[in-house]
């Protein structure tokens, strides 16, 4: 059993309303010294069994087709530890 | 002559089925239901992808609708012709299916919006819009939170030199790249919008319009005439 | 770890059970003891303390809701009435209507979206089991001062939590109400309203008749969802640390209540359910005492099947649960494999768990150990009742002789009009309602800004019988069969929520019944004959005998306002603790109002429709500023009598409203309420962009900003003014000529002119710049 | 200039059910092996200054009053490097 991280990112020419929104409220809070903020998704996968080479190469496959798309969006895959 | 027969696909999550069932027969073509789980297209002459929260839009999108069975028909299918029309969450899948290029993300607004919107189509010459007047004014409803089309500058820039914007948003709802609401494939059978045309064909129901039913009279002269 | 067993109860009969922490007082826990014949075991405890709770046995509201029964109209409508999920009316032609609307009012502050959310799956599950197709929702909310930075936290949550869930489960969203109160702050109301449509001979009810039918538990697996309360008895009984930290927010998921919905259509069409009820508030507990205490009267579940989310779950906690999107439903054991087939087909988990016996008990077993043994009507039926003490609050004399009359009168009606039309209450609610689908399902003839929301009867809508070779129309998809198409018919159904805390708090008795004539009026302006009444009272605490005088007051006005409009109650909700330390929020009894139309074509909309029509004014208009939006914007003030309620005029209107739209008399038609005539005209010339000049003969701020009840605004093409003046005079409605549409500017000759383009930016502007 | 990353995800005993239906899908399309599926959001965070004590300190107000929402959530905070 291992826990395997995906982070997946909009590619930075892709504009990001979200993190653009936090960023604007942050002063409003009260908060000073962010110039920018980006959100993305994190996905936490438990496998089976061990996170091996054979494993990741299955979990990268599966960010690149399924939970990342591609065309807008960056991911990187490790392991948890 | 036995009617054109229209595909209506529905997945787990599918919402506008029905009503877009009820379009296409409303302009005398037949509507067949397609199952997402089924390795058939049942032979249809078109198919029509509805909008809706297929699996809950949850990861993204169309995300995992476009690896549904009927998909692994549908997408060989359209690349050899066949015409298909994906509107909202057909739309998404048809760009996750890469039968269209681009995606479509958060509307810029971060809030889902439902309105009458007006639009200006900018490309007739396809299988779905050829009953509509080039840079004729339609108003639609629209009805989405991630509608915001995005692609790389190249892709837009190729879709505008070739035509392939087949809709136009008249006043950009959601912060779509170039207001663009819909485009085309290269031949023109398979257009993604984001619009709802099944919620505009009848006088007393639905959006404030009949500008939907376009759609519908284009696809069945095309078959017919074929 | 082995559970609290009837034998161990038996053999450890002193043994302290924590009910108090459960919120079960000393004389109900003994009387368990004396329906058991011994203390109850944890499990047997934690059913007891869900069913016998406020929320599940309406303990303090039950003797004055009987009312609702005892007072109603005869009305050959009613198919259902109160008791069972929601209650089914008659809509003609075979067809009938299923509608209620509940509360999602605590859980909607601590989480703002996924309280409002859950409350939508919540109410949608009530209708789909009574064996309809839930086809559209509204809701009716209050919030504390628009301006007030907690209101700026649940406001966007609620609304994205009703959209979100709504629009996932492809349910159009025809109406509701916003409103801002500060007496709301920390006690935002979320109620939410569904209907369904069903054939009249296909009504399903929660009853589980037949020995040896088995009951199968389909949906959501459970997890440690809303369960505080068991953890006491998880951890106390059994001093388990773990079981101290469980979250008391319910997390919804929209698209697998899609799948139950279409599930359950396909389950009903295909004739394989005997009984059904939904899951909602104490979960297994109380789908399984009901189902076993209206039908045969015995079931034996095995706890152990229930799949779980989470496998620490103690028994206790599985009994309570509220994970959301589970039903439960009664199967003959011979339909079990095409039972499982269709679940399988959607993707829904299912799962037998027990079956139905006549031994007149519900029995559980938790690892092979008798852990619950009782007569499941005791714990269903038999809740304990209160007829808790009530007394007029001390200030309310002092509350209603402090009139209106001593507040400063405007000198400039221009400058009044504007502030009330952009004041938080009046203004437009588009912020809200453009996050809402109102489309799907192709049906929606009125939603947003109409007064009330209708909808087209089609048959596509409605779950279809199953087909002489013995397959539903859902399985098509498979059978390579068309979609039929029973064409539309014309029939409509008209619906209205609606409220107003401010009056009640002057006159609970009257607030009451001007709720359910503000609903009633606003189905009738659409063209649609009322016919039928669901609410929801929202009031602080039971305990306190002044709240408790308003509960009495407000449901006998309720109740007797039903009779004399002839419309039943059908069902509804109740939702008391709206109140922080002692402050309770204003007393407020929302009404839904259900009528029916027999020609959507005939429906007539809320604005000006074009140029050069006559404008009139139904009723008649007293100087009452009491509770009214003027004396709460302009002057904070909240004192004297509400408007009268005039029962008799409200009837009279509706039946003058609804016969000049059969007979199409009408090109538009607007009710009259909060802001008065002003803000009625200007809604009426900001629906199509169409001005209008109107002559006012009487004191022209009474004219404009009064409140009083039983009035509309209609418009009539000049040609048609003579019959429709007649119309009027038949039914001794008084019909006032006010003047001309056309122009682009609202003109009171003498008083006012504002251009329509202003009106509109004041009543745009204002919830964008509160919200974002 | 530093950046740091927030990750917030639904506390454990709270249904997800994004991640569940992530989890049902994967068989379908081939991906075996996976025991569970957690969907959650990642920050990318870029501070003006360096990612100090006094920055971390702020970084982690705001997750615990904007980024997260601490009824359903948990956050965690780290410098990425
Ligand atoms: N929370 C809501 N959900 C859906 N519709 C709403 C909501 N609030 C207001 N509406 C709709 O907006 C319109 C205007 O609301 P309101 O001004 O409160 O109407 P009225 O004064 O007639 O009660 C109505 O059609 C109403 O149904
Ligand atoms: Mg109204």
């Amino acid at each position: 059993m291992a826990r395997v991280i995906v982070d997946v990112m909009l590619k930075p020419e892709i504009l990001d309303p979200q993190g653009q929104a936090i960023a604007r409220a942050l002063p409003r809070l009260g908060f000073s010294g962010v110039s920018e903020v980006r959100q993305g998704k994190r996905f936490e996968i438990e496998l089976d069994g061990p996170a091996d080479e054979t494993a990741l190469a299955e979990v990268r496959k599966m960010a690149e087709t399924l939970l990342a798309n591609t065309v807008i969006e960056d991911y990187s895959v490790r392991v948890e530890g | 002559m036995s009617a054109a027969r229209v595909g209506v696909v529905t997945f787990p999550g599918t919402l506008d089925d029905q009503d877009a069932a009820k379009a296409v027969h409303l302009v005398g073509a037949q509507a067949v239901p397609l199952w997402h789980a089924d390795h058939d297209l049942k032979g249809v002459d078109a198919v029509f992808l509805p909008g809706g929260f297929s699996y809950g839009d949850y990861l993204r999108c169309g995300a995992i609708s476009r690896f549904a069975p009927l998909m692994d028909e549908l997408i060989p299918a359209a690349r050899a012709g066949l015409p298909v029309l994906g509107t909202c969450n057909g739309f998404q899948i048809l760009c996750e299916a890469h039968l269209l290029p681009g995606a479509l993300t958060r509307n810029a607004s971060l809030h889902y919006v439902c309105r009458d919107q007006p639009l200006r189509v900018e490309q007739n010459a396809t299988a779905w819009t050829s009953a509509f007047g080039q840079g004729q004014e339609i108003v639609l409803p629209i009805k989405h939170g991630e509608g915001r089309y995005v692609a790389s500058a190249d892709t837009i820039a190729e879709l505008e030199a070739t035509g392939r914007v087949a809709l136009r948003y008249v006043g950009n709802p959601n912060g779509s790249t170039n207001d663009i609401a819909g485009i085309t494939n290269e031949a023109g059978n398979v257009v993604g919008i984001m619009p709802h045309p099944e919620h505009a064909v009848e006088e007393l129901v639905g959006a404030p319009s009949t500008d939907g039913l376009g759609f519908f009279t284009s696809i069945l002269k095309k078959l017919v005439n074929a | 770890m082995s559970a609290d067993s009837v034998k161990r109860a038996h053999s450890t009969p002193d043994e302290p059970m924590p009910f108090a922490e459960l919120g079960m007082k000393q004389d109900e826990y003994d009387r368990v003891k004396e329906i058991l014949g011994r203390r109850p075991t944890g499990s047997e405890l934690a059913i007891y303390s869900v069913m016998w709770s406020e929320h599940c046995s309406y303990k303090s509201s039950k003797v004055h809701l009987r009312q609702f029964a005892t007072k109603a109209p005869k009305s050959e409508a009613l198919l259902v009435g109160m008791g069972e999920n929601a209650g089914v009316v008659d809509i003609g032609d075979g067809w009938a209507a299923t509608f209620k609307i509940e509360s999602h009012n605590h859980p909607s502050y601590v989480e703002p979206h996924q309280g409002a959310a859950t409350g939508v799956g919540g109410i949608v599950r009530d209708i789909m089991s009574m064996g309809a197709r839930p086809i559209a929702v509204m809701d009716a909310l209050r919030f504390g001062a628009a301006d007030a930075p907690d209101t700026r936290r649940v406001l966007p949550g609620v609304v994205e939590g009703i959209s979100h869930y709504g629009n996932c489960l492809g349910l159009p969203n025809i109406g509701g109400e916003v409103v801002f109160d500060p007496c709301y702050i920390g006690n935002p109301l979320v109620n939410a309203l569904c209907v369904g449509l069903l054939r009249k001979d296909q009504i399903k009810l929660a009853t589980a008749p037949g020995p040896g039918n088995k009951v199968v538990l389909f949906g959501a697996s459970t997890g440690p969802d809303g369960i505080g309360g068991a953890s006491v008895l998880a951890s106390a009984t059994f001093e388990d640390e773990s079981h101290a930290k469980r979250p008391a927010v319910q997390v919804g998921d929209p698209f697998m209540e899609k799948l139950l919905i279409e599930c359950c259509l396909e389950l009903y069409a295909a004739d394989v359910v005997v009984g059904i009820q939904d899951l909602g508030a104490a979960g297994v507990s109380c789908a399984t005492t009901e189902l076993a205490a209206k039908g045969t009267g015995g079931m034996n579940v095995d706890l152990n099947l229930v799949p779980l989310r989470d496998p620490s779950l103690r028994p206790e906690e599985i009994l309570m649960s509220e994970s959301q999107e589970r039903m439960m439903a009664v199967v003959r054991p011979e339909d079990i494999p095409a039972f499982m087939a269709i679940c399988e087909k959607w993707d829904v988990p299912a799962t037998v768990i027990g079956e139905v016996t006549d031994t007149g008990r519900l029995v559980m077993t938790w690892d092979g150990e008798v852990i619950v043994d009782i007569p499941p009507g005791t714990a269903a039926d038999e809740g304990p009742v209160y007829e808790r003490p009530y007394q007029e609050p001390a200030g309310q004399a002092a509350l209603n002789a402090d009139t209106p009359d001593r507040l400063e009168r405007p000198a400039d009606l221009r400058a009044t009009l504007l502030r009330l039309l952009g004041s938080p209450n009046l203004a437009g609610k588009e912020w809200v309602t453009s996050q809402y689908d109102r489309y799907v399902r192709s049906n929606t003839v009125l939603a947003q800004p109409a007064d009330a929301g209708m909808l087209r009867i089609s048959e596509v809508m409605a779950p279809v019988r199953r087909s002489s070779a013995g397959e539903s129309e859902a399985n098509e998809g498979r059978s390579g069969r068309t979609h039929e198409h029973a064409e539309p018919t014309t029939r409509g159904i008209a619906l209205a929520t609606d409220g107003n805390g401010r009056y009640a708090k002057l006159d609970p008795y009257a607030g009451a019944q001007l709720a359910l004539a503000e609903a009633y009026r606003n189905v009738a302006v659409t063209g649609a004959k009322p016919l039928a009444v669901t609410n929801c009272l929202n009031f602080g605490s039971p305990e306190d005998p002044e709240v408790m005088w308003q509960f009495a007051e407000a449901t006998r006005g309720l109740a007797d306002a039903c009779r004399t409009l002839g419309v039943p109650v059908t069902g509804g909700n109740v939702s008391f603790y709206n109140q922080t330390g002692s402050a309770a929020i204003h007393p407020t009894p929302v009404v839904g109002v259900l009528g029916v139309i027999d020609d959507v074509a005939r429906r007539v909309p809320s604005g000006f429709t074009g140029e050069g029509l006559r404008v009139a004014l139904l009723g008649d208009t007293r100087e009452e500023f009491g509770g009214s939006e003027w004396a709460h914007v302009v002057h904070g003030h909240l004192g004297g009598l509400p408007p009268q309620a005039d029962l008799a005029a409200e009837q009279a209107l509706a039946t003058v409203l609804v016969e000049a739209a059969r007979h199409g008399l009408l090109e538009g038609s607007h009710d009259l309420s909060d802001g008065g005539l002003a803000i009625a005209l200007a809604e009426a010339c900001l629906a199509r962009g169409v001005g209008a000049t109107v002559t006012l003969n009487d004191d022209p701020f009474i004219g404009l900003f009064s409140e009083s009840a039983a009035r509309a605004l209609v418009t009539v093409r000049p040609e048609a003014f003579e019959d429709f003046a007649a119309l009027c005079a038949e039914h001794e409605v008084p019909c006032y000529g006010l003047g001309v549409t056309g122009g682009d500017a609202l003109v009171v000759e003498g008083v006012l002119e504002v251009p329509v383009s202003e009106l509109r930016e004041t009543h745009t502007g204002t919830l964008p710049a509160l919200f974002g």
